[in-house]
């Protein structure tokens, strides 16, 4: 007999598989669990702690920062690939749902740098939002959030992913909307909710798709299938088939979730939640979710759904281009910023899509890094003035002496300038690129790093030269805050020498190349990506020179400070023209360039943005409502209602006549009783 | 049947006894001669148990009805203040309907009795049974009916009690 | 004996009851209307008895029993023509046609 | 334990709450303490003998029906007393046994006009009777006089106990009470349905090979009553039976109407379990019995479903009455639970219990939510509601909680149901029109992010924001002990089956895959 404790454990037996790995990755899933479980501990006991619950999610946080360096630097040096799977269900026709943990070197990498930034945001967000409303709460979010993308992360099968996924849409939405007694909070976090949970439609059917083709929900399985060209994967659909739209369908859901154009809708609103939150959502836990389900999968775009790429790169190339624009006329630091992410993430998904797998994945890497620098900086900014405008900032360089340093480094980084991260990891992309032989799409990634540069000088100069502003006396952050930053600023200093190439000289290559790639194994699959093992030097010099002449554009233009004075979107900018005069007209031409491009072009994207994109998902929104009101007041309730209400009017008619035989005389009753006695003897008389 | 017999004859005067009394039960304008004619329609039935050998229930009728129930009877005509002498107004408007009924009954019952039991016989007639038999039978095989219809008493009782008592019980009061 | 001539006067008495049940407006008079029924139906059984002279006397018995039966019938009965009478001061059944629909 | 499981056991989960209404009828109104204990004690033993039940229960051959016996009941029509339970019936008998305690627990201090505990408690032990009998009736007669007898109680419950404000009637020109309107809506829409079904249950009976009542028999029969020239017309009287009761579109009408009208414990009660009844009876009747009519009408009851979810989703979005919405919401879910029973495969009819046991835990928390609001706000429009995180902090979080559980958060008990059922739709039995249920499918995965909309959209009205200004000075009780007692266990069901699904395919994956393998062929 089997025992109900049997029927609960039995499955847990079935279905286990460890590839490799020691005691190290067998426990790993405590990192998993350490997340939620101090995420619901801090609810339940936060408010009686000395710091309201802080204390538990920064141990917490330290905790999967260890283990998670342990576990990469396990992976590096053992090259480990191992994977775990627990039955919780047996959903019959031989699919089994599981909870896993996977390491290798993709997650551990991932593991690492939710780890890393993860605990310098949670210290940073210890002083950062002291006095806060909802403190204890807010950590408790917090927690929840990295619990999520570890899953995410961590998942071997298809149905976890999305479990994290959704978890992680979650979490973004409590925490954006943190200060919901505004309604705009509240809707920006719902915003992002919804935009993400359109993208997770694309998400489950993509999987459906897959995992139906091969058989099974883990990605093993399906990325084997794919290599195998399985069967199931090649059933055309139209002039495509199976492995090709479910491909799509993947990417459409991480289009989702990284804010792919035209989906990023969802991120520059998502601002409304504390920048803490800004900062781990850019680098470490929400946005990066789409780029690494990609590289996840990489081996199906590299394989059998070939065909998906071309709409992939011409998606990645137009959000790293587009909204890399708009980001050139936001006036809120934060904004800039998040339009930055945009435009990087699309860097990442173009990388991915021209088949940069460790292009793609580094860039994540770097990324992570300086752009959380970058915000929590930014942060430090907006805590010193006590405003996100930059109109309010200026001349902070004075002020606050190390959150200036540290964001010129992030934003050297991000910018691309030798020998900072971000160099590195975009010339692995714009050498992905070259090597691919898109060479459109690579001076179009050249150019996004000319505005890259462009605007991030903006910003600086507005924030931290010329006069300040604001009201109130700025001053430097406490040491909270500011060694989470320095802290970065090195990672966004020596993240690159991860994957640094050795220098070709002649036909000699100098120095030993690192090898971010080797780093990255997933499981025996052939990635058949392409990793230079050398510097790509004339793309580099490329990407060089747009980063410099963006800088040099920019500070020539809001270096002095300037364009405060007047209209945030002026095109005159009085003062700049002896100097450009002096040079040639050359700067007129510039200027006229720079203000097409700042003035009607960027203004005319932020306005598509705004009009059109924006305006169509808030129609689509208010006009499904409005919709459901119509079908509802004329269908529902005149429709279908008044069939059954004539049934009801006629039976109480019927029951009016009827009720007219309820004399209420009990003789009456009698005479009935027993005339229907006669009747019934008479009757069986006659039919006996 | 066989008018030799005196049996016979007893039968014929008692039958004739409780079918007038019966009928003037039913058609006297006066309550209590109604009444009455029902004790007088009782105490044919017992004579006519007595004949049938039913000698403990014809003594069980006498008591308890022409005794305990006859006298509830005139104490309920009283106390409802009943009009005790000729009363019109007794009857009311669906006689006919009524004696319609009444008379198809009977003819159905008598034609269908006819059908089924003619020429059978009452063979044990002028032996009574023994009281001590019935004893046997009401204690041994029917002991779960009596038990029950004692409880169907006392619950009458009970009831009775309750429905006929004037002033309201404080139960009632907390009810209301 | 023939057992017919009592099983007819028996059926003699119902068919007076039921006619003074349906004919009669007085509730005590309804009553023992009822009593003559009742009273029938005894005929019957103790007549059956005597011809199939069961050994255990069951028609007896249940003469018994419903002789019983019957005067709790009468007790609660006249208890409810007493409320009645008392609420209305009528014993008429007539006058208490409530349950009209 | 012999006599547990010879059937005693089942019926004693069946028959004690009867037990419970004697005694409870026994004793005087004014003893109101002793009443509630009463109801309180059955219904305790009830939920420990169907936890028993649990331990007792077979899972090796899940499939069989098991604590069962079968006596001879009505010989001249060969209706049996049969009961057992197998894998299938087990998840949803304890969830019934589960919820009814919880709402006598929360009725300890919440009571409608015209109060009456004493008649309230009866008709939830009534209820519950009819709900666990409905449970283990493994004979046609039994089942139907259970499925009928739940009416009765929850007609009496939203007809005394329900809102009393006035309602036009839509087309006519009257304006009548609320609940009678509900009640008299309910009932005759069940009514209408059964009427239906019970013609399929003689026309089975009369039409069998071999004359029986008994399910496990005319499963035994299903090729030769399949083979029916009147298979069709039967299986659309059941269809019309259970539809009606899930409900499916459009014949949900009546939800709303009853759901909101009804006192908290009646709507709790209705969406956690009644709506079950019929989808029960789908997978327990009409699939094993008539598998090709089943395969038959699959793809339209799949196209109807994915309506409901789409059109209960888009109606959600349009209420401003916050039980209504929550009733419109069951419309939808129901609909990926109905999704499921038509994909025909083991993955979908999984997909349905558990999605019918996550919407029995989910929904009926947000009624007993939507009832506690309303106890203290007295009214249920949520444009006037708002802030209600700052006015009730634990209500406004298990609120959030709960309506994060029903938009089918992964990790929560409901998501399970919806993915399964959409996977199981997406690749449906074979020789079914994937076009349709592909479709169906697109349909449902859309109606995940309705749901989610008007999800959060209830959220940001009623809990966020700062509270209107109607609701200032106003001291407002938050959760008391007996609501925390009422819902905790809910709460930690909501979780538990979210990451352990095992607790529900544990017991039902077996005997899916034999009800399948038998009437499909595998």
């Amino acid at each position: 007999m089997n025992s109900l404790l049997f029927a609960l454990t039995a499955e847990a037996e079935h279905g286990s598989e460890i590839t490799a790995g020691g005691p190290l990755q067998e426990w790993a899933w405590l990192i998993l669990v350490a997340p939620f479980v101090a995420s619901v501990a801090i609810i339940f006991r936060g408010k009686t702690m000395k710091h309201q619950g802080a204390e538990i999610a920064v141990a917490m946080m330290s905790f999967v920062f260890g283990y998670g360096l342990l576990l990469w630097i396990d992976t590096i040096r053992n090259k480990v690939v191992y994977e775990h799977s627990v039955a919780i269900g047996n959903l019959g026709d031989s699919w089994v749902l599981e909870w896993g943990w996977v390491v290798d070197g993709l997650s551990s990498m991932m593991y690492f740098v939710v780890g890393s930034v993860g605990l310098l945001v949670f210290i940073y967000a210890v002083s950062y939002m002291k006095g806060e409303i909802r403190y204890t709460f807010f950590f408790s979010s917090l927690s929840l959030f990295v619990g999520a993308m570890l899953v995410l992360v961590a998942a071997p099968n298809l149905a976890q992913l999305i479990v994290g996924w959704e978890l992680v849409g979650l979490a973004s939405y409590l925490l954006i909307s943190h200060y919901w007694e505004k309604k705009e909070n509240s809707s920006a976090g719902m915003k992002a909710f919804l935009v993400n949970k359109v993208a997770d439609v694309g998400l489950l059917i993509g999987t459906f798709m897959l995992a139906v083709g091969v058989g099974s929900l883990r990605f093993s399985d399906i990325l084997h299938g794919a290599q195998e060209h399985a069967e199931g994967l090649l059933v055309p659909i139209g002039n495509s088939n199976v492995a090709v739209v479910g491909a799509l369908l993947l990417f459409f859901g991480a289009m989702g979730k990284s804010a792919q154009f035209p989906l990023h809708i969802w991120l520059p609103d998502a601002m409304a939640g504390p920048t803490p939150v800004s900062a781990l959502m850019h680098a470490a836990t929400m946005v990066t979710a789409g780029i690494y389900l990609m590289a996840r999968m990489f081996p199906l775009y590299q394989t059998i759904a070939v065909d998906a790429r071309s709409i992939m790169l011409w998606v990645g190339v137009l959000t790293l281009f587009l909204t890399g624009l708009i980001a050139l006329v936001q006036t809120d630091l934060k904004k800039v910023l998040a339009y930055s992410t945009v435009s990087q993430l699309g860097y990442m998904m173009t990388a991915v899509a021209a088949g940069g797998y460790t292009a793609g994945v580094f860039h994540l890497f770097t990324h992570a890094f300086f752009k959380a620098l970058l915000f929590l900086a930014a942060g430090s900014v907006i805590h010193g003035v006590h405003s996100n405008e930059m109109t309010d900032m200026g001349g902070l360089r004075k002020y606050m002496p190390r959150t200036y340093a540290t964001f010129m480094i992030g934003s050297l980084a991000l910018v691309g300038i030798f020998p900072l991260a971000g160099f590195w990891s975009k010339d692995e992309i714009l050498g992905t690129l070259g090597h691919g032989g898109y060479t459109m799409f690579l001076w179009v990634a050249i150019a996004g790093a000319f505005v890259t540069a462009f605007y991030m000088t903006r910003a600086v100069a507005l924030t931290f030269f010329g006069k300040y502003k604001g009201h109130g006396h700025p001053h430097e952050s406490d040491n909270m805050m500011t060694v989470p930053l320095m802290v970065l600023a090195g990672f966004s200093i020596v993240a690159g020498l991860t994957n640094m190439p050795g220098f070709l000289i002649g036909d000699r290559v100098v120095g030993r190349y690192t090898g971010f790639s080797r780093w990255l194994g997933t499981r025996a699959l052939a990635m058949g990506d392409h990793h230079p093992e050398a510097l790509e030097w004339s793309l580099a010099i490329y990407g060089a020179i747009a980063g410099v002449l963006g800088i040099v554009l920019g500070w020539m233009i809001f270096g002095k400070d300037k364009e405060t004075q007047e209209t945030r979107d002026s095109f005159s900018i009085p003062g700049l023209y002896p100097v450009l005069t002096v040079k040639y007209y050359f700067d007129d031409v510039a200027l006229g360039i720079v203000g097409f491009i700042k003035g009607p072009l960027a203004n005319a994207v932020d306005w598509v943005n705004t009009w059109v994109i924006d305006r169509i998902v808030n129609t689509v929104g208010f006009g499904t409502k409005a919709f459901g009101k119509i079908v509802y007041d004329n269908f529902d309730q005149k429709g279908i209602d008044l069939a059954i209400n004539a049934t009801a009017v006629g039976s109480g008619a019927a029951g009016g006549m009827l009720r007219k035989l309820q004399t209420g005389k009990i003789q009456q009753y009698a005479g009935a009783l027993v005339a229907g006695a006669v009747a019934l003897v008479i009757g069986f008389s006659i039919f006996n | 049947m066989d008018f030799a017999q005196p049996i016979t004859w007893v039968f014929t005067s008692l039958a004739l006894v409780i079918a007038y009394t019966g009928f003037r039960v039913v058609t006297s304008g006066n309550l209590i001669h109604s009444a009455l004619a029902l004790v007088f329609s009782l105490a044919g039935t017992a004579g006519l148990f007595l004949l049938l050998s039913a000698e403990f229930v014809a003594w069980v009728l006498v008591l308890v009805y022409m005794g305990a129930v006859m006298v509830l009877f005139l104490f309920g005509i009283m106390i409802t203040k009943a009009p005790v002498g000729y009363d019109a107004e007794l009857d009311n408007e669906h006689k006919g309907p009524a004696l319609v009924a009444a008379v198809s009954v009977f003819v159905l019952m008598s034609w269908s009795t006819i059908l089924a039991f003619d020429g059978q016989e009452m063979s044990s007639l002028g032996v009574p049974t023994a009281t001590e038999d019935l004893a046997d039978a009401l204690l041994g095989r029917f002991v779960l009916p009596f038990e029950i219809v004692s409880f169907v008493l006392l619950a009458a009782l009970v009831g009775g009690i309750t429905l006929a008592r004037k002033d309201n019980s404080p139960a009632e009061e907390e009810m209301s | 004996m023939p057992i017919v001539p009592v099983l007819i006067l028996a059926a003699f008495l119902f068919s007076m009851g039921i006619y003074g049940l349906l004919a009669r407006r007085n509730a005590v008079m309804v009553l023992l209307a009822v009593e003559l029924m009742l009273n029938a139906v005894n005929i019957n059984l103790v007549a059956f008895e005597a011809m199939w002279l069961d050994s255990m006397a069951s028609g007896q018995i249940f003469s018994i029993f419903i002789i019983t039966v019957a005067a709790a019938e009468v007790g609660i009965g006249l208890a409810i023509v007493l409320m009645i009478f008392r609420n209305s001061h009528s014993a008429n059944l007539d006058d208490f046609a409530t349950m009209k629909g | 334990m012999e006599w547990f499981d010879n059937g005693w056991g089942l019926t004693l989960i069946t028959f004690l709450p009867l037990v419970g209404v004697v005694l409870i009828g026994l004793m005087p109104q004014s003893q109101e303490e002793k009443i509630k204990k009463t109801a309180l004690g059955t219904s305790i033993i009830v939920l420990g003998l169907s936890i028993l039940a649990a331990f007792r229960f077979d899972y090796g051959p899940a499939a069989e029906f098991q604590l069962g016996t079968s006596l001879s009941w009505i010989p001249a029509i060969g209706s049996n007393y049969h009961i057992g339970i197998d894998g299938i019936s087990l998840p949803m008998l304890i969830l019934s046994a589960f919820v009814s305690l919880l709402a006598i627990i929360y009725s300890w201090n919440h009571w409608e006009e015209p109060r009456n505990p004493k008649a309230f408690l009866i008709l939830i032990l009534l209820l519950e009777m009819g709900m666990n009998g409905t449970f283990v009736a493994l004979d046609l007669v039994l089942f139907f006089i259970f499925f009928e007898l739940v009416l009765l109680p929850m007609y009496f419950m939203i007809g005394i106990w329900g809102d009393k404000t006035p309602r036009t009637v839509a087309g006519f020109n009257l304006t009548i009470e609320t609940r009678l309107y509900a009640s008299i809506k309910f009932f005759i829409f069940t009514l209408f349905g059964s009427a239906f079904m019970l013609l399929s249950f003689l026309a089975l009976y009369f039409n069998a090979p071999e004359q029986t009542f008994d399910i496990p028999g005319l499963i035994a029969q299903a090729p030769a009553l399949s083979a029916l020239p009147v298979a069709g017309l039967i299986f659309a009287g059941m269809f019309l039976g259970f539809a009606v009761k899930v409900p499916m579109w459009p014949l949900h009408t009546w939800l709303p109407d009853a759901h909101t009208a009804a006192p908290t414990v009646g709507s709790v009660l209705l969406a956690a379990i009644l709506l079950k009844l019929g989808s029960y009876g789908f997978i327990r009747i009409a699939i094993p019995i008539l598998p090709e009519q089943a395969k038959q009408w699959a793809p339209a009851i799949a196209i109807l479903a994915a309506i409901g979810i789409i059109y209960g989703s888009l109606a959600c979005l349009a209420q401003t009455d916050m039980k209504r919405l929550i009733a419109f919401s069951s419309v939808g879910h129901m609909g990926f639970v109905m999704l499921g029973i038509a994909s025909l495969t083991e993955v979908g009819i999984n997909a349905a219990i558990i999605g019918m046991v996550a919407h029995g835990v989910i929904t009926g928390m947000l009624f007993f939510l939507a009832g506690s609001m309303h106890h203290r706000y007295h009214t249920r429009d949520m444009l006037r509601l708002g802030g209600n995180m700052k006015l009730m902090p634990k209500i406004g979080g298990i609120l959030a909680f709960t309506a994060m559980a029903s938009l089918g958060l992964p990790g929560l008990a409901g998501f399970w149901g919806e993915f399964a059922a959409l996977l199981g739709a997406y690749n449906p039995l074979p020789g079914l029109d994937l076009g349709i249920f592909r479709g169906a499918m697109v349909a449902g995965a859309i109606g995940t992010v309705l749901t989610a909309g008007y999800m959060l959209w209830m959220l940001q009205k009623v809990n966020l924001g700062e509270p209107a200004a109607e609701w200032e000075g106003h001291e407002f009780a938050d959760m008391d002990k007996y609501e925390l007692m009422a819902w905790a266990p809910l709460l930690v069901a909501t979780v538990a089956i979210g990451v352990f699904p095992n607790l529900i395919f544990g017991a039902t994956s077996d005997a899916v895959a034999s009800l399948v393998q038998t009437a499909f062929g595998g």
